[in-house]
């Protein structure tokens, strides 16, 4: 927050910032890598120009409508179904000291079994099919939020706990007004890392079962060789990871903005 | 109405526990504005919290209208002394004092009158829409007691509430807390450092000793029911009592000094 | 700074259940075993009833017999050892790494917006994508699971850090400020103890995080461990064999919480989520 | 040669160390029979061997110097060397046993599965343990064959061992299986449809060891070591099936009694070039290499 | 010594921005106690942090020694109305106090030395291993206060310092001000809504109209300098003073209510 300057270009020089601010440090970076592999021939690793030939040539036509698209609703899917689980009960562990007990070992117990191995499991259970894919998405993107939930509704304020408690204010009042509000930044911390988490289980729910999707693409061009657009699709997948992060920062700004609001307005130099 | 025998209340702590109240035996009638003051530390917040049922007694009885109190009782509202913090910094002046009216499912418009009237009531009819930490520290603090107001309730704590307020204010909060306790018959426990407030506002002062606290005094305040800043003020009667209740504080302290405090 | 078991004696309740005097220090690990105990008996039920065919899911009674004969076994514990030390470097790196980075970037508006796009670019990259770079850059050794696990775990301590950064209360910022304290005193003293909370749910879910890499690496490209033993039952159709190992590994991260869960009591004590919950 | 970890310490100063990726499965019996006969010591070698989940991590290996000789099958070496990464073998490693009523690997599908031959396999759901590669070739020649239209075939990726569950549970139509999972889903009352690397050729070699060009071209001595020793090796395990069974139970977790009841696939000591000429043309066909392949680079 | 000029502050807000004040001009010379009184919300925590360097302000000068206050300047020492959250929790009382001498780089035995004795003058040697949280309202307000004073600063900024105390400790904190004041030398500027305190402690009272604010007056305390809590106070000036810092106040708040409160 800088002093206060309500006039003029402020719009259109914020607007260059941030655009400095999103570019500047990945420009530095291929410019670093183009330099690095300006006489490289190396076979694993592409130059940037490659890449980018590489870039358009795979993605742009049907394979984004056959592989990438599916591939986004199931993880739009998953990430829905990891943030309304986990909140729910991450909310429910928060806030029952028994029940948290109870339950925390086995959660970290199932939580420590790796996904690769988990698959062959929810393959026999649910079977070969999109659901199953959806649940391997969640079952990796629910541990951030859920923890996160848990650490934030045990971290609410007292004097805010009893003024709830002294006016009555109780079950799904409580939960609106006071509990979900009060944790809510810590649980989109965990949102924002379930993120990219997803993505990742999304491409691992593809390499099982599959016989399309970007992460099955992308496993694919890795075992034939075909390094260049396997690097290709990763680009793909850190842009489909930047696009969910602009969409949370929204989200974000919205359902926070009386924190950012305390906080900005008060930590003022 | 309100029972009070025998109350002790231990914190648990590292080394074993403090014992922050030791033995507390008063009663309170329907409908009574009574004070309490004792020094900083005595445990009058602890106090509150154990009847507001936010906080497990030790040891004693702890009745409402005859019922043991286990946890907050309907009808029951609490100014706490942490103002600012008591207030939902994720909601608006207004929705913060809207809110228990909303819990307690009064309809939309109802709840939009007594909130704005509450607040009128503390002199913040402008600041409604704004969020609690664009408020002064004063300001704060009215929003609580107008979140109090509005709520109606029965039975009334308030936890030095006037703080943070500037002396005129203080003076309108005095009289405003005075009129709604006639106007709707509730029962007030007050707690304050102003020995002088406590006198003008309560039928009642209790002195509570330093901890481990036990009643020091308790002192009828036998001053027309109809009272006026000024002349109430100036009447002897004021003089003597808050006199009495200045030297019960100093001797409250003053033991507290010579006895070691003890711990369990 | 844990409050000691006799301090229990009274017990603040959750508003609305007053319940004195609960001597319930010990009730919690027996929960927690009676949680995985339970988990187990459904299990158990499951292949009893024959929902699903024990030939693919075998009931839990043989995989624990399979598993405690893997416990009487060496080269079992060999296998654990090597994943735990891949698992134990990885992890500190990645913490250590991403403390000093997420302080850094929390702690400067102009480092965290010149940093943003590119960690939400980064982050979402698949650890299993860089299988090849791993072997290229070091083979089949250690370092390529190393590769691996920092990379996935890094990042979680990171965000967490970078939240946790940001929420010091403005009033604690002020006073250190106002008290003159340089800005690596105000890192040391108070950002810190406000960020400790966030970091060690950070860690919690590192710790995890690295677990399962470590794993996933070996399974895959074969670095000794655990996760290469999964592999080799996997690859022959042993199942009783692959749910013992997948049991010890879920267990081996009960122990990692476990241990974590003891470092934020003690570190934590002053948070009101323990304190209140010593008490509760 | 980069690799200097275990290897040197056990053995003599003279003895060449090299490394060899491989899959612990019993394809590469031969290689483990060959060490512990001491082959690749007679030869001037000494042998440390790496296991990988799978070839994926293997090729990369040994185009960085890590590995100096890899384990992979055909096809990925063909696409591979489309792709640029200069591969070339070294020795044969596996074939079928050109046995077309019992072979190290089949199309399975449940016992009253109405899929009675390859053809039937058309428009149904077919796994394989990766899509695109040798397994998923052979089953589209044996549908084509038989007079189907492998083209409306869908292939999905399952590892081996999860590819029982799924045809019992009808999550896939049939599943392309290799051993020990064959004996087990007969065992389990599955049927073969067709044993269909047996079917494509009688002579197909399904997977062979490799090194890069560049490695072959200096190091001339060390690969004409190796095969050597392979040659051996190949050639003891061909003619010693107990002793395969045997060495099967040390590296992978089969235990002796299903070892003793696999079907052993053929070591053969040479590469069949017309049978991998086939392979490499049907991969065109199937639309996963681009253009014949040139076999001249890739056989040593 | 402090020079404040054209003061002026904007808090940015969703609507456009709250100007909280307006125009404030005041100096204070180096060694004065002067006391800044004003109704609820009329900017002196504003100022205060405006001062401090914690705030940044829309115009106006503000310097110090003649030199620009851009950050908190060293040797400085606040105490926040907001005094809970001014302490930190993970820290013991005792190392609460020290963490500024530490950080000036104090060594071990001074400091301990010095926050143990200025925890003594706030009465609470007993509770420096206690943590805050664990402490009353007021307990916690006299924690902050020892922070300050075992600070030992050249320019003390204190916020409604004693706003949670009772009426016994408040006067003994006023003459513990006055104390450190005279012996060390330095300048404080004292918030408080106390109109006695004010005349009591102050050199010079500043008065604040309400927001927008502006300097509604500033009186100079011509009562001697050697102060008693029971003679000065039922000195004649002492009561004239305080009669007309009240009137001062009044008219600032009547003032406010007529006018509407500007914003931009
Ligand atoms: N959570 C706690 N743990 C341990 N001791 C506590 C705790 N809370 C309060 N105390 C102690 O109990 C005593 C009474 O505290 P309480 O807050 O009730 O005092 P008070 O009368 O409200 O004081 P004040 O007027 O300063 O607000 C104090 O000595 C305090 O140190
Ligand atoms: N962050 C903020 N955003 C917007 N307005 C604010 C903010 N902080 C304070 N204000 C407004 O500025 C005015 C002055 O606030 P300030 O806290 O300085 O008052 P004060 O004189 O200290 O009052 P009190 O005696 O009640 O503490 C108030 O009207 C308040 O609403
Ligand atoms: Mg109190
Ligand atoms: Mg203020």
């Amino acid at each position: 927050m800088a002093h206060l300057d309500p006039d003029g270009p402020r719009h259109v020089s914020a607007f260059l910032r941030n655009t400095a601010f999103l570019l500047g440090l990945p420009l530095l970076l291929v410019l670093w890598w183009w330099w690095a592999t300006i006489d490289s021939t190396n076979f694993f690793v592409p130059t940037p120009g490659e890449l980018v030939t590489t870039f358009v040539d795979t993605w742009f036509g049907p394979r984004f409508w056959q592989d990438v698209l599916p591939s986004i609703g199931r993880l739009a899917a998953g990430l829905a179904l990891a943030i309304v689980l986990g909140v729910a009960f991450g909310i429910l562990i928060g806030s029952f000291k028994r029940l948290r007990q109870l339950l925390e070992p086995l959660l970290e117990f199932i939580r420590a079994v790796p996904p690769v191995v988990l698959v062959p499991l929810l393959m026999l259970l649910i079977g070969i099919n999109d659901l199953m894919k959806v649940v391997v998405i969640v079952s990796g993107a629910i541990w951030p939020i859920l923890l996160n939930t848990v650490e934030g509704v045990r971290a609410t304020d007292e004097v805010q706990r009893d003024t709830c408690a002294t006016y009555r204010i109780r079950g799904l009042n409580r939960l609106r007004y006071l509990t979900l509000p009060a944790a809510s930044p810590q649980i989109l911390a965990g949102v924002r890392q379930s993120l990219s988490i997803g993505l990742i289980l999304m491409v691992i729910s593809e390499m099982f079962g599959s016989s399309s999707g970007l992460g099955f693409t992308i496993v694919w061009f890795q075992r034939n060789f075909a390094i260049p657009e396997m690097w290709s699709g990763i680009l793909v997948l850190g842009l489909i990871g930047l696009g969910l992060s602009v969409i949370f920062r929204v989200v974000e700004r919205r359902i926070l903005r009386w924190y950012h609001g305390l906080r900005e307005v008060q930590r003022a130099s | 109405m309100l029972q009070v025998a025998g109350l002790r209340k231990i914190y648990p702590t590292a080394t074993g526990g403090f014992e922050a109240i030791r033995n507390l035996t008063f009663d309170v009638p329907a409908g009574q504005l009574a004070c309490i003051v004792g020094p900083s530390g005595a445990g009058k917040t602890t106090l509150l919290k154990c009847i507001a049922g936010l906080l497990p007694r030790t040891e004693g009885v702890l009745e409402l209208h005859g019922k043991d109190i286990t946890g907050p009782p309907k009808t029951m509202a609490v100014v706490f002394q942490e103002y600012g913090r008591s207030l939902f910094p994720w909601m608006t002046v207004e929705r913060n004092v809207e809110l228990p009216l909303k819990a307690a499912g009064v309809p939309k418009a109802e709840r939009r009158a007594r909130a704005a009237e509450a607040l009128e009531q503390v002199d913040l009819a402008d600041a409604g829409g704004k969020y609690p930490w664009q408020l002064s520290g004063g300001m704060q603090q009215r929003v609580a007691i107008a979140r109090a107001v509005a709520y109606r309730p029965e039975v009334l704590l308030m936890d030095e509430p006037f703080a943070a307020v500037d002396a005129q204010t203080r003076a309108d909060l005095e009289d405003l807390v005075r009129r709604i306790w006639k106007e709707l018959g509730i029962t007030i426990l007050f707690v304050t450092h102003d020995i002088d407030e406590s006198v003008y506002l309560g039928e009642r002062v209790i002195v509570l000793s330093a901890a481990p606290t036990v009643v020091q005094d308790d002192i009828l305040v036998d001053l027309p029911a109809d009272r006026d800043q000024l002349r109430t003020r100036s009447l002897p009667r004021f003089a003597e009592l808050r006199t009495h209740v200045f030297e019960e504080i100093q001797r409250a302290k003053a033991e507290a000094k010579t006895g070691a405090i003890p711990a369990r | 700074m844990v409050e000691s078991a006799p301090a229990r004696a009274v017990a603040r309740s959750e508003p609305g259940r007053r319940s004195p005097r609960r001597p319930g220090s010990g009730l919690g690990p027996l929960l927690g075993t009676a949680g995985i105990l339970g988990f187990l008996l459904l299990w158990e039920l499951v292949s009893l009833a024959g929902l699903v065919d024990t030939r693919f899911l075998p009931a839990p009674h043989t995989v624990l017999v399979r598993l405690v004969e893997y416990l009487r076994d060496l080269a079992f514990w060999r296998d654990v050892a090597d994943t735990m030390t891949a698992w134990a470097i990885g992890l500190t790196i990645s913490v250590v790494a991403a403390t000093v980075l997420g302080f850094a970037i929390g702690s400067s508006r102009f480092l965290e917006h010149a940093t943003r796009s590119t960690i939400e670019f980064l982050r979402p990259i698949p650890s299993v994508a860089l299988i090849p770079l791993a072997v290229i850059l070091f083979g089949v050794k250690i370092q390529s699971a190393l590769l691996l696990i920092v990379y996935a775990s890094f990042w979680q301590v990171l965000i967490q850090v970078i939240y946790g950064t940001k929420d010091v209360d403005p009033v604690a910022e002020a006073t250190a400020r106002s008290y003159g304290l340089n800005r690596w005193q105000r890192v040391r003293h108070v950002v810190w103890p406000t960020a400790l909370p966030y970091l060690m749910t950070g860690i919690r879910l590192a710790a995890t995080v690295a677990l399962v890499l470590a794993i996933t690496a070996e399974l895959i490209i074969g670095t000794p461990g655990l996760g290469k033993q999964i592999g080799l039952t996997q690859s022959t159709g042993d199942v009783v064999g692959m749910y013992a190992l997948i049991i010890a590994t879920g267990l081996i991260g009960v122990g990692i919480n476990f241990l974590a869960r003891l470092v934020e009591r003690k570190a934590l004590a002053w948070h009101t989520s323990i304190r209140t919950d010593l008490v509760t | 040669a980069t690799t200097t970890d275990d290897a040197g310490s056990s053995a003599s100063a003279e003895l060449t160390p090299v490394t060899v990726g491989v899959i612990p499965i019993a394809d590469t019996a031969a290689l483990y029979l060959g060490d512990s006969l001491g082959y690749f010591e007679d030869a001037g070698l000494d042998l440390t061997i790496e296991t990988a989940e799978s070839g994926a991590a293997i090729a990369p290996a040994v185009v960085s110097g890590d590995y100096q000789f890899g384990f992979s099958n055909n096809l990925s070496l063909l696409v591979a060397n489309e792709k640029g990464l200069g591969l070339t073998t070294v020795s044969a490693a596996v074939a079928t046993t050109g046995d077309p009523s019992s072979d190290m690997g089949g199309i399975i599908v449940k016992a009253d599965s109405d899929i009675q031959t390859p053809a039937d396999l058309a428009g149904k759901t077919v796994s394989s343990n990766a899509v695109g590669n040798i397994n998923q070739v052979v089953t589209r020649a044996a549908i084509d064959a038989d007079g189907g239209d492998s083209s409306t075939t869908e292939f999905v990726e399952v590892a081996f061992p999860d590819a029982i569950a799924a045809v019992e549970n009808s999550q896939v139509d049939a599943a392309y299986v290799v051993e020990p999972f064959v004996t087990a889903a007969l065992a389990a009352g599955d049927r073969v449809v067709s044993y269909a690397y047996a079917e494509f050729d009688p002579k197909l070699d399904i997977a062979s060891y490799f090194t890069t060009q560049a490695y072959a071209d200096e190091n001339p001595d060390v690969v004409e070591a190796f095969q050597e020793a392979m040659t051996k090796s190949l050639e003891a395990a061909q003619d010693d099936p107990d002793a395969v069974r045997d060495i099967l139970t040390t590296y992978t977790k089969t235990d002796a009694a299903t070892a003793a009841k696999i079907v052993l696939p053929v070591f053969p000591t040479e590469i069949d070039r017309a049978a991998l000429e086939k392979l490499g043309s049907a991969a065109v066909e199937y639309g996963i290499l681009t253009a014949e392949p040139d076999l001249d680079a890739l056989l040593h």
